[in-house]
């Protein structure tokens, strides 16, 4: 058995197929996996559609201060924590360690943010009297169930991506994980930012008032 | 003990002692009968459609089995009334004979079955057919189990008293109660109406009476030793 | 080791550049809904306007781009089928209105 | 991220070898040990189950022991009977039928027949086992809760199975586990879904281009794509199921409803919704259970007729266009549900052009059969018996694809008779295929021809007598999942239910030969050889059972296209894929 | 062992098939029940018709499977393989042409069988009947006499005094003549048109002899409309899992003559 690194898809020439997509496993990887956590994300979309189609008595309760705007905040630090991990890939390829580092730390740090922002979201529709299954406007019971459950889904992915970012950021600075591993990660970032650019638009602004 | 059995059988001893007024030795503890009636229009009883079982269609095809949540006798009198002692209990003993509650031709039979806290009591399905019996409590645990054709014979109990409506699931015209009391004196009244409480020590109590449909009525009663009050519980029954 | 061809990207510039246009994009959003639109004029507004989002971010920042074609000739038409074939249910949902059992 | 296979050297310790282990063939043998498990329990519910429609009064010695409230005094409820039939069909489609074919034989081989040292991503390899082994512990627990295992069926239809325990016995956390359960499989089989796509395209060995590999390879590659997508349906249906039933939500369960006398709370959810969810997953399913049995039957075969099989681009092809329009039918399983009559045509079209690549698939084994001289063995005897099954399930597919039939045959013992034999024998004949086919490279030891023979011929006549008058049951409108046959025209058929039962108890009896003759085997057994069948394929090349790298440290390099049989080689009859020499075309 | 295997199944073959030749065993028959519908004869048919193409097919496969296999058993050591004339091509055509004929005009005809049933809506003269079908028991509403079906109130459902769908005859005087029955009478010839609804899980409405089954879905009133075309009394079944009683949910359906029908819904009507 050769040294040679024979999962990244690269350098195994002499050695191994290539890959069709010329990419690392890791990288590859990841992208089915946003393939398919998209379809997952879709069905629950689908579910929010279904219903609310299906629903005479659709509430739509949010007003532009503080709901809305709120939203626009978080979709400015989930934007900019885009751009920040972006500036980690870049510096991570170039091979700027600290400054990867950084960045890493910056988008984890953004998506904290984000997800503060979204649990105190979450508090003040709880003190309105929204639930899973209560509707406290008296229309129909599937909004709260769709809000928290489309949003806790995505609330899951951020804080799942901001541990995923605490631990590479950490592995990356002591050279456990290389630039590859960063950018992988960038991927699923960017996609929980993708996702966010549906569930903005369809949870929150379709339902304004 | 055959509650359906007993009620007959107190009601002929109260005639005849009433009809032959043979001067009996005061009985231990005092007594009150009474009837159960109503005033106003009951509503009808339907005729139960059986077809979808047909083993009991067949088994009632002469006459056909009418609902059972009013059923009045003669003189406006209710049948399936309970009459309790609610307040002032005293003296009562525990139930430990085992009651029996039989499921045969599609219908609960008794309709009625009071028991006592902790008292065991017999589920059987004397058809040739699968039934389910589904009590519903709110305070009780809840349970629902199938009794297919010749399986033995269901034993349970409840730990707290409560009126329990008995449903079967398979056949849900048939319907029956649970009643479960913390008292050992009470009856069920006949098909004339007619109830009897006995061996009531001295006191002030409170009956209370439960119709399935009507709901409870309650009464003050003050007993003397061997005192033999006779009381009336009157329900205002509506067409629908 | 040769550098990946992934590793050639436009640079950061470019990327803020990107980055403003998306905003601007949720600006249009929020403008659009509070312009009152019928909801089914909105939906179809700010679906447009998501996917486009959305596509940006696909190709510019998960650096789609900058990968062989391959990939998004994989990813990307079993992504749009499968959300195609989703849309069957749509039918199920507008009949519910009209099928609803009338309790009342 | 990624993970290098050969970083982590040969573990040594007992735990890290053959139980946490990271080494794909350790995993696969743990699929396949999982599966037999599953498959075994499947199959004594099966048995109780046939037991009880035979004869629905019998008292059978023991159950009150399992469950005293599903059978008091031996004698089985209606209800434990559906919480039976609900297991059965959950432990097979999802514990066996997914799990062996696909989870487990391609975990063992998909690795070795592109020459990789290991799956891209082992540690993920050995996660997505244990969480599948979770899922499957959660599902069993169910047997043991109070309230009863779940009863709604594999396809946990709400309202049913959203309620809760209102609506009956067997609806109450025993459902919520079975939720959970599937949830947590869907998580194991995404995983193991990203792991095969990553070790398929990125770790083949040199000169195994895509064109080169092995139909199995083809077909794990295939199936792990429809997973991807599947399950990522699935998963989150599922949490929303266990949400409306813990939670309070109503996603599934509309308003209104009165279940026992007793308003829900629930309000404005719709049934229709969990059925499309469950189906947009369930049709693909289907294929992840067909698909491995057909990549592995078409891998077996050739070494047997010692001829390759025709057509083997278009076999491929067939295999990806059924993956496809897998996604295009689910509604076919629900002409009659409610669902808008028109989409009815939309499903039932794509539903009747699968048919096309089935067909194309089973003329290409058929027609390859023709002019061999076949060596009769236990695999190969089993590959030929899913040539026939295959056709006997599929052509009821025809009538089950139009609505206008499907009205009167759905729900009926037609569909238990056609999926049965499409999907369960059918992939279980590929199971004992591979498993006589593959054991001699697997633990090194020769499974005895001659029980396998016997196991055989015992299953593929039982299967028929099972399944055959299963159809004509449909036909005559005997409906399914039934506890018993009180109906009146139902009663007159119950003798041929005694008869599938007897013919069910005796199959199933004898698959305990083959798993004597597997365990036999295992320890008893002659040494096998690198190569006893003298076939083709990458992992032919190697030792038996494999070592921890799977070559010992060479790197193969691949020469040949997979199924050069028949062909005037240095070896004999046929040249290994690994073999330099030049081959001149038959 | 080819041999064996071969002959085996074309004996599963033959047996399998015949059974579709004779399939009346004493009492039991093995068949589809008599069509009493006016659309049924239209499954029927399509049904033949897959059943021939279809048979065809599986007898055919099966055979020449058998036949190979047979064949391949007693060749010489050192047999040279024959490749089947004209390699892949001839099966994939046969494939895309046989099947492709075959669902083609199957799916043609077989659309214009469903659309018939299931496109069309009941015309204005047919009888209306609301069904409700709850654990474990089919009800059937007819309108009374005024025409008129009394609203449904799902909370004041009470099966115990035989309130089976709701009604609320105090407050609502359409609900008062209304019957409600557990067996379902119809008169022949007659268009019938079905409301179904349930009041707890989803159930099926399946009368063979109809050609029909319709799931019932709570929450949604589903229409269907039928004529039944011959008198007699045949069963309603439940055929969608609901529960411990699933089995024995069922109910009768009488189809009686226009004179029979008018006379017993005078009898019902007189009963309320």
């Amino acid at each position: 058995m050769s040294d040679v690194d024979i999962t990244t898809g690269m350098g195994h020439a002499g050695f191994m197929e290539e890959s069709p997509y010329g990419i690392p496993s890791g990288k590859l990887a990841m992208w089915c996996f946003v393939i398919s956590d998209a379809v997952t994300f879709s069905a629950v979309l689908f579910v929010y559609g279904y219903l609310r189609i299906g629903s005479p008595d659709w509430s739509t309760p949010f007003k532009f201060s503080p709901t809305i705007l709120n939203g626009i905040v978080m979709t400015f630090i989930l934007l900019t924590s885009s751009l920040t991990m972006l500036a980690a890939v870049e510096a991570a390829k170039a091979g700027r360690k600290s400054a990867g580092f950084g960045w890493l730390c910056a988008t984890a740090l953004l998506g904290a943010l984000f997800a503060t922002l979204h649990l105190f979201e979450w508090g003040r529709m709880i003190d309105d009297g929204w639930r899973l299954f209560q509707n406290p406007l008296g229309g129909s019971v599937h909004f709260g169930a769709a809000f928290f459950s489309i949003t806790g889904l995505h609330l899951l992915h951020v804080v799942g991506g901001v541990c995923a970012l605490a631990v590479i950021a950490l592995g990356y600075r002591r050279g456990g994980y290389n630039s590859i591993d960063v950018e992988v990660t960038g991927i699923y970032w960017h996609f929980v930012d993708l996702v966010w650019m549906f569930v903005f638009p369809l949870v929150y602004l379709m339902n304004a008032q | 003990m055959k509650i359906r059995h007993l009620c007959p059988l107190l009601l002929v001893l109260l005639v005849s002692s009433g009809l032959a007024s043979v001067p009996v030795p005061p009985p231990a503890g005092g007594t009150v009968t009474g009837k159960i009636t109503y005033t106003g229009t009951p509503p009808k009883m339907k005729p139960i459609d059986m077809s979808k079982e047909p083993n009991c269609a067949k088994e009632h095809a002469a006459s056909p089995v009418l609902t059972e949540n009013v059923v009045s006798g003669p003189g406006n009198t209710l049948e399936w009334a309970v009459v309790y002692v609610s307040a002032g209990d005293q003296g009562s003993t525990p139930g430990t004979q085992t009651l029996k509650f039989d499921q045969k031709g599609c219908q609960y039979i008794p309709h009625v079955l009071v028991m006592q806290v902790d008292q065991p009591f017999q589920i059987v399905n004397s058809d040739p057919h699968l039934h389910n019996i589904h009590p519903l409590p709110k305070i009780n645990p809840e349970w629902n189990k199938s009794q297919p054709p010749g399986t033995p014979p269901l034993t349970e109990k409840y730990d707290k008293p409560e009126f329990i409506s008995v449903k079967c699931n398979v056949h849900p015209w048939m319907h029956g109660w649970f009643i479960v009391l913390n008292t050992s004196h009470y009856a069920v009244s006949g098909s004339d109406g007619s109830f009897t409480l006995k061996g009531l020590a001295p006191g002030k109590y409170t009956l209370t009476a439960w119709q399935e449909q009507f709901g409870t009525q309650a009464q003050d009663v003050t007993l003397a030793s061997g005192e033999t009050k006779n009381i009336t519980f009157t329900f205002k029954a509506l067409p629908y | 080791m040769t550098t990946p061809e992934s590793a050639r990207g436009p640079g950061m510039k470019f990327f803020i550049a990107v980055w403003i246009g998306l905003m601007c994009i949720v600006g249009i959003e929020v403008s659009i809904t509070f312009r009152h639109l019928p909801p089914r004029e909105l939906l179809v507004c700010l679906l447009v306007l998501a996917f486009l989002e959305a596509g940006i971010a696909v190709w510019y920042f998960m650096h789609l781009k900058y990968e062989r074609a391959a990939l998004a000739w994989s990813l990307l038409p079993a992504l749009v089928f499968v959300v195609f074939m989703m849309d069957h249910i749509w039918p199920d949902a507008f009949r519910l209105l009209s099928m609803r059992l009338l309790s009342n | 991220m990624s993970e290098a296979a050969h970083q982590h050297g040969e573990p040594t310790g007992f735990i890290r070898k053959y139980i946490f282990s990271v080494d794909h063939k350790v995993i696969g043998l743990q699929y396949i040990g999982l599966g037999i498990v599953a498959v075994v329990i499947g199959m004594i519910l099966s048995w109780l189950m046939r037991l009880h429609l035979g004869w629905s009064t019998l008292a059978i010695p023991g159950l009150e022991k399992l469950s005293p409230t599903g059978a008091p005094a031996n004698v089985m409820t209606p209800e434990y009977y559906l919480s039976l039939m609900t297991m059965h069909g959950t432990l097979m489609v999802f514990f066996v039928l997914t799990n062996v074919p696909f989870a487990g034989f391609g975990n063992y081989f998909l690795p070795i027949q592109v020459g990789a040292p290991d799956m891209a991503f082992p540690r993920m390899n050995m996660m997505s086992f244990w969480v599948t082994f979770t899922a499957f512990l959660v599902l069993i627990a169910a047997f043991f809760v109070p309230g009863g295992p779940p009863l709604s069926g594999w396809t946990a239809y709400a309202p049913l199975s959203a309620v809760g325990e209102s609506s009956g016995p067997g609806e109450g956390l025993g459902q919520t586990l079975w939720g959970l359960s599937i949830a947590i499989f869907c998580v194991a089989q995404l995983l193991g879904a990203l792991n095969f796509i990553a070790t398929t395209l990125d770790l083949r060995t040199k000169g195994m281009s895509l064109a080169r590999m092995p139909f199995s390879t083809w077909a794990w590659f295939i199936t792990s794509v429809i997973g991807l997508l599947a399950f990522a349906v699935l998963l989150p249906a599922c949490i929303l199921l266990v949400l409306d039933r813990v939670a309070g939500t109503s996603f599934f369960v509309p308003g209104g409803l009165v279940i026992n006398d007793r308003m829900q709370p629930h309000t404005g959810g719709s049934p229709l919704l969990w059925q499309h969810l469950f189906w947009f997953f369930g049709h693909p399913e289907v294929y992840i259970a067909i698909l491995p049995a057909i990549g592995i039957v078409s891998h077996i075969l050739p070494a047997f007729l010692r001829k390759p099989l025709l057509g083997p681009r278009v076999l491929i092809g067939c295999l990806a266009a059924i993956g496809f329009l897998s996604y295009m039918v689910w509604g076919h399983h629900m002409f009659v549900s409610g669902m808008n009559p028109f989409s009815a045509i939309l499903f039932s079209v794509p539903t009747l052009v699968i048919t096309i690549p089935a067909t194309i698939a089973t003329l290409l084994w058929i027609g390859s059969v023709y002019g061999a001289r076949i060596r009769f063995s236990c695999a190969s005897l089993f590959c030929l018996g899913f040539i026939s099954v295959f056709i006997s399930g599929g052509i009821s597919g025809f009538f089950l694809a139009q609505p206008s039939i499907d009205t009167y045959l759905h729900a009926t013992y037609f569909v238990v008779a056609h999926f049965h034999f499409v999907m369960g024998v059918a992939a279980i004949f590929a199971m004992f295929a591979g498993i006589y086919f593959w054991l001699p490279k697997m633990v090194g030891r020769m499974m005895n021809e001659t029980l396998g023979k016997i196991h055989f011929w015992l299953t593929f006549v039982g299967v028929y007598c099972i399944f055959m008058p299963m159809h004509y049951l449909g036909l005559a409108g005997n409906v399914r999942r039934y506890a018993a046959f009180t109906d009146d025209f139902l009663a007159p058929l119950v003798p041929v239910h005694q008869f599938i039962t007897i013919a069910a108890l005796i199959t199933g009896a004898a698959q305990f030969i083959f798993l004597y003759n597997l365990v036999w085997s295992r320890f008893r057994g002659p040494k096998a050889t690198e190569n006893p069948w003298q076939a083709t394929s990458l992992e032919w090349s190697t030792t038996s059972p494999p070592p921890f790298d799977n070559f010992g440290g060479r790197q193969l390099v691949v020469h040949q296209e997979p199924y050069l049989y028949g062909v005037e080689g240095s070896a004999g009859d046929y040249v290994m894929q690994t073999s330099p020499e030049t081959v001149e075309a038959h | 062992m080819g041999k064996a295997f071969g002959a085996v199944l074309i004996i599963i073959t033959v047996v399998s098939t015949a059974v579709f030749f004779f399939h009346d065993f004493g009492g039991m028959s093995l068949w589809l029940p008599v069509d009493a519908s006016e659309h049924g004869h239209g499954v029927d048919h399509q049904l033949m018709e897959t059943m021939y193409g279809s048979g065809f097919l599986f007898v055919l496969s099966q055979i020449l499977l058998g036949l190979f296999v047979w064949q391949a058993s007693d060749r010489p050591q050192g047999w040279k393989y024959r490749i089947f004339p004209g390699g892949a091509k001839p099966m994939v055509i046969s494939a895309i042409l046989l099947v492709g004929i075959e669902i083609l005009t199957l799916s043609f005809v077989g659309s214009k069988v469903w659309a018939g049933i299931y496109f069309t809506s009941a015309k204005p003269g047919a009888l209306p009947i609301d069904v409700q079908a709850g654990q474990f028991a089919f009800y059937f509403r007819y309108a009374g006499v005024d025409g008129k079906f009394g609203a449904l109130h799902p909370d004041k459902i009470d099966e115990g005094s035989g309130n089976f769908f709701g009604l609320d005859p105090r407050n609502d005087e359409a609900a008062r003549d209304d019957i409600v029955v557990a067996t379902m009478v119809i008169p022949v010839n007659r268009e019938i048109l079905l409301t179904l609804h349930s009041k707890d899980v989803i159930h099926s409405f399946y009368v063979r002899e109809l050609r029909l089954q319709q799931d019932i879905v709570p929450g949604l009133m589903i229409p269907l409309h039928f004529t039944a075309t011959k008198t007699g009394r045949y069963e309603i079944v439940c055929t969608q899992l609901c529960g411990l009683g699933h089995y024995q949910m069922k109910a009768y359906l009488e189809v009686k003559t226009q004179e029979e029908f008018d006379k017993w819904l005078k009898d019902q009507e007189a009963a309320q």
